[in-house]
């Protein structure tokens, strides 16, 4: 170690910190505070309209988990969806069946507090997927649907 | 009297604060310098090259960014350039432009969490890693606006982007771009000329341009030890042909020279950013691609400078909607072969830091 | 750019130092006898004028019939490279020389084609499995591993 | 004589037992010195944790009370409640008895410092031969923990500790001596009594050898070798949990309490300030050293090992001894001139010296190479 700065290097730095001390901080305080989501946001969640599906399975086809199980049965000309279930628990939300969907009947999420106590829980069914007032789609996909959620907050824009 | 010694082996990793994840070091010491060092991996090997064999093209996406999780924008990027070239799939011109600007937002990030983790790993009680979070986590906002989420992306798609950018993206990143500048002064005020860190790592852990090279060490490392070799300038993919930068190089091959080739790096990103947002043309950013893509069968090779090196996609085609064979060529795989060269007869406490200073991902090394 | 030396003009090149080793020549690769391919690495390696200073990648393909060992080779002072490729036919037991001793590089790469798909580098200084344990049995990257 | 002289003698007029007046008394003692221990234990941890979070953008802990300030209530009860685990290969006595010898050698160490005029608990008049004495058994502990547990990473700590205790304890004595010499006394009570000046600026050199070196004592940030979190993972007390994690981590705020307590005594001029009550201004002092503590560590890369020896024998030992050569020249005159009348020519004398010898200490002194070993 050689003082080649004569300890001028240190105080730089020392100068630095203090700075930074005054200055506010950048943390968000969870719980409590809650920052808004990407509007493309992918949540861990799906959210499917029952009405929309044809039950064609292209995004059980297109998950490269084979996460999506499908059970379809005919009736007349069309297909009834008899079982659609995720298991969210092996889902990694990679957002490629929302994409390969033709029929816009299945959206990403918004949600993001998905922690659950039991295995079984995480595996949503028909009836979870469908909206809800809490479960609302995310624009992922659907720039039209994006338009109309807030804008995301961003740390760049933070004083 | 010769004091009768024997040496000790210290099992370093997995378990350990500093070896970025789950890396081992199996370290002979002798007090407290090191004689013999046996890297071992493998701890978070999940077979991504045999599960890409069983995933079609487009489903082997969201695999790549759990290669370099700290780059995976890059990772995609690879990946998607060695699947067009084998499909001779030609990008939209705005798709391009698009990936530059994401591709170095995400150099930037990978160089902030490098040259944090080094800071860290000198024993800086994590300020200057907490500093460069602040900036990291304002790429990672505008990796959650164009794609959604803020790790795994999946964000390019095989013939472009998944989706153009929001109308908030662009105004945004200029906004960064203009302020990083200043950001990465404070972070050389901080730590460039601080005597402490320049004991710790100049001169420390040399890694000699041949042995370099020999080594098929790649990357800021490579360029570290003196050799001009980027591939943005020396192979030029995609269009970094039309952009101006520099290549910085170092003199002394050892970590300091690392940790200011990465700073200055970030510099040059800067500018290329620049450069890309003023250039950025309108149009599709994604061509028509059949969902399931058969491409004829042959082999091709693509690789881009990734933040940590030379990142490769070796993919065979044998026509159906599955690789043959995906072998991925990972930077900081190759990285660690010149580790045992560096760290011989330096101390214990050298060891983190010039491991530290080669930036390895363990996703990446083990796959 | 990084020229990708055209596989033809190399093959001659090759041939004239080297001969009969050169099995199969395409656009931007040549493919040489498994006995053969050190001495062409060492060709390749320190011919004037071609001086391959870096080995970039070495992959292994199983094709179910034989094995390829592809090297991706780049000199970084002429910036141009080259794919060499290697058979072996050998299902059981295939052997591959190795270039150790000319790209330090090497050393891991080998070591896990050796790992993933059991093609054993001969003179290899270190050649363990290295993803996986040492008692694990078969190689996973194989096509017919399940 | 101090408070508890008074008490004693008080005692004795009331015709308690013989005894009693020496007991009661020494447990008086005792408690009131545990007591502050703890006290200034928790505020230097609240204000570490809180400052170290301002310095790095963050709020720090602000969830366990308002503004959290029972943060360290929260992480005791949480230690306590751990399961307390000893390695089957440690030595057990040694390995249960360094957190004690750690957390001990802090408080008796309290014992000398005078926190008011009166205010002591006894007024040794070799005060300061006693503090050093006693606070180099935190190396022993040190080394207790770590040949104790039987871990290769605490070994490694504890070599490391000892050697370094060792070699700080000499140039932090010779800059001591300097002070020793202005102020003629060995004596805590004396040594303020004696600052009509705070001896930091009549001995700013001393004050920066003694502040780097009780920095590398206490095992403070950037010369925390012994635990080195990024190399030996927590170094020395690596196989303690529980209640025995929690005394070390008392005994090594304690020590930073003591120590701070020992520089506000011999360079800040303790208890002596005006306005606020003489008590307050030596706490405050304190928490202006602490202050500092926690800025360094907050922006200070780790020193090695080598280089940290290399600081004490080839830079700071030097210095030292001309530190103390310069003042003793100086005292010679003090009979010409006098402390009292004239000090602040002194002041910038020394100033001056200071900087002069750090310049060309830096520049002829110190220097070592890249620090690689052949093997």
């Amino acid at each position: 170690m050689k003082f080649e700065h004569y300890g001028l290097g240190l105080a730089k730095g020392l100068v630095v910190t203090l700075k930074h001390a005054l200055r506010r901080p950048m943390t968000t305080q969870y719980p409590e505070e809650k920052l808004v989501v990407s509007r493309r946001f992918r949540g861990y969640e799906l959210v499917w309209y029952e009405d929309k599906c044809t039950g064609c399975a292209t995004c059980a086809k297109s998950c490269p988990q084979g996460n999506i199980e499908i059970v379809t049965v005919q009736q007349g000309d069309l297909y009834k969806v008899q079982k659609f279930e995720l298991d969210t628990g092996r889902c990694m939300a990679c957002g490629l069946c929302v994409e390969a969907c033709p029929y816009q009947a299945l959206y990403m999420g918004m949600g993001y507090e998905r922690a659950r106590y039991r295995r079984r829980e995480v595996v949503l069914t028909k009836e979870d997927l469908k909206p809800s007032p809490e479960r609302q789609p995310s624009g992922y996909a659907y720039p039209e649907v994006a338009e109309k959620l807030p804008e995301q907050t961003l740390l760049v824009y933070r004083k | 009297m010769v004091l009768k010694s024997e040496p000790m082996l210290i099992s370093m990793g997995p378990h350990h604060p500093s070896t970025h994840g789950v890396f081992r070091m199996r370290l002979v010491l002798d007090g407290e310098v090191i004689v013999d060092v046996e890297p071992m991996v493998g701890y978070l090997h999940r077979g991504i090259e045999k599960l890409a064999e069983t995933r079609t093209y487009t489903q082997v996406i969201p695999l790549t960014d759990r290669l370099d999780y700290l780059g995976s924008m890059t990772n995609n990027w690879a990946y998607v350039i060695a699947v067009e070239k084998l499909a001779s799939i030609k990008v939209p011109e705005r798709a391009e432009y698009l990936r530059v600007i994401i591709g170095e937002l995400m150099r930037i990030s990978s160089h902030l969490m490098a040259t944090g983790f080094l800071g860290n790993e000198l024993g800086c009680t994590f300020t200057p890693l907490l500093y460069m979070f602040r900036e990291r986590e304002k790429i990672m906002d505008f990796f959650e606006m164009v794609c959604g989420q803020r790790l795994t992306y999946n964000y390019m798609r095989i013939g472009g982007m998944s989706q153009d950018i929001p109308e908030e993206f662009l105004p945004a990143v200029k906004k960064f771009v203009a302020e990083m500048p200043h950001y990465i002064d404070e972070y050389e005020q901080l730590l460039s000329e601080n005597e402490i860190l320049l004991a710790r790592t100049k001169g420390v852990g040399i890694l000699p341009r041949n042995l370099a090279i020999s080594s098929s060490v790649t990357g800021p490392v490579l360029r570290a030890s003196g050799v001009q070799w980027d591939l943005r300038k020396s192979d030029p993919y995609s269009i970094y042909d039309r952009f101006e930068f520099d290549i910085p190089t170092g003199t002394v091959s050892d970590v300091y020279d690392r940790y200011l080739v990465r700073i200055q790096e970030m510099r040059q990103s800067i500018r290329i950013l620049e450069q890309a947002i003023k250039q950025l043309p309108a149009g599709e950013a994604r061509s028509k691609v059949p969902l399931l893509l058969r491409p004829p069968v042959g082999e091709a090779y693509a690789h881009i400078e990734s933040p940590k090196g030379e990142l490769g996609f070796y993919l065979v085609s044998d026509g159906s909607i599955a690789p043959y064979r995906c072998r991925i060529r990972a930077p900081s795989f190759t990285n660690i072969t010149a580790l045992k060269d560096m760290l011989v007869g330096w101390k214990i406490a050298d060891a983190v830091v010039i491991f530290g200073s080669i930036d390895i991902v363990l996703g990446e090394v083990d796959r | 750019m990084t020229v990708a030396l055209s596989g033809k003009d190399l093959a001659t090149r090759i041939g004239k130092a080297i001969p009969q080793m050169v099995i199969s020549i395409a656009d931007n690769s040549i493919t040489v006898k498994s006995q053969g391919l050190f001495q062409v690495a060492k060709f390749l390696k320190e011919t004037p004028g071609l001086e391959f200073d870096m080995l970039v990648n070495i992959s292994g393909v199983d094709y179910l019939d034989y094995f390829e060992v592809v090297y991706h080779l780049v000199s970084l002072k002429h910036n141009h490279s080259i794919v060499l490729k290697t058979i072996c036919l050998d299902r059981d037991n295939p052997v591959v020389p190795s270039v150790v001793s000319l790209w330090r590089g090497a050393d891991f790469l080998e070591r896990e084609e050796y790992d993933l798909m059991g093609i054993r580098f001969e003179g290899h200084p270190n050649l363990r499995r290295i993803y996986l344990w040492d008692g694990f049995k078969g190689h996973p990257l194989r096509r017919d591993y399940l | 004589m101090g408070i508890l002289g008074h008490f004693q003698k008080w005692l004795v007029e009331h015709s308690v037992p013989d005894w009693a007046s020496y007991v009661v008394p020494a447990l008086t003692g005792i408690i009131i010195a545990l007591l502050f221990l703890f006290l200034m234990i928790i505020v230097f941890i609240y204000l570490e944790r809180r400052g170290l979070g301002r310095f790095q953008i963050r709020p720090g802990p602000n969830r366990a009370g308002p503004w959290g300030v029972l943060q360290a209530f929260a992480d005791f009860i949480k230690i306590v409640t751990k399961e307390d685990i000893v390695p089957y290969a440690a030595d057990k006595p040694v390995h249960f008895l360094a957190p004690v010898v750690s957390f001990f050698s802090a408080i008796m160490i309290l014992a000398v410092i005078p926190i008011q005029k009166d205010a002591y608990i006894t007024n040794l008049n070799i005060g300061i031969l006693y503090v050093s004495a006693i606070s180099s058994l935190g190396a022993i502990a040190i080394f207790m923990a770590g040949y104790g547990s039987n871990n290769k990473y605490s070994l490694i700590a504890a070599m490391r500790g000892v050697a370094q205790l060792i070699s700080y304890e000499v140039p932090v004595l010779l800059a001591i001596a300097g002070v020793l010499l202005i102020s003629g006394s060995l004596g805590m009570v004396d040594i303020v009594e004696s600052q009509n000046v705070p001896f930091i600026l009549l001995q700013p050199l001393g004050f920066l050898i003694f502040f780097i070196g009780v920095g590398a004592e206490l095992n403070r940030s950037p010369s925390d070798l012994m635990e080195a979190e990024s190399e030996l993972v927590t170094g020395y007390h690596i196989e303690y949990s529980g209640m025995k994690f929690a005394l070390f981590y008392l005994g090594e705020y304690g020590h930073m309490v003591v120590a701070s307590a020992v520089m506000t005594t011999i360079y800040l001029s303790g208890w002596k300030g005006p306005i606020l009550p003489p008590a307050m201004w030596f706490l405050v002092k304190m928490v202006l050293v602490c202050l500092v503590f926690v800025w360094i560590r907050a922006t200070f890369p780790r020193i090695r090992v080598d280089q940290l020896m290399s600081l004490a024998w080839k830079f700071l030992l030097p210095l030292a001894l001309l530190n103390l050569f310069a003042t003793a020249l100086e005292v010679m005159w003090q009979d010409k001139i006098g402390w009292e009348q004239f000090p602040w020519p002194f002041v910038f004398l020394n100033l001056g010296l200071a900087i002069v010898f750090i310049l060309v200490g830096s520049k002829l002194l110190f220097k070592t190479g890249g620090g690689q070993v052949e093997v």
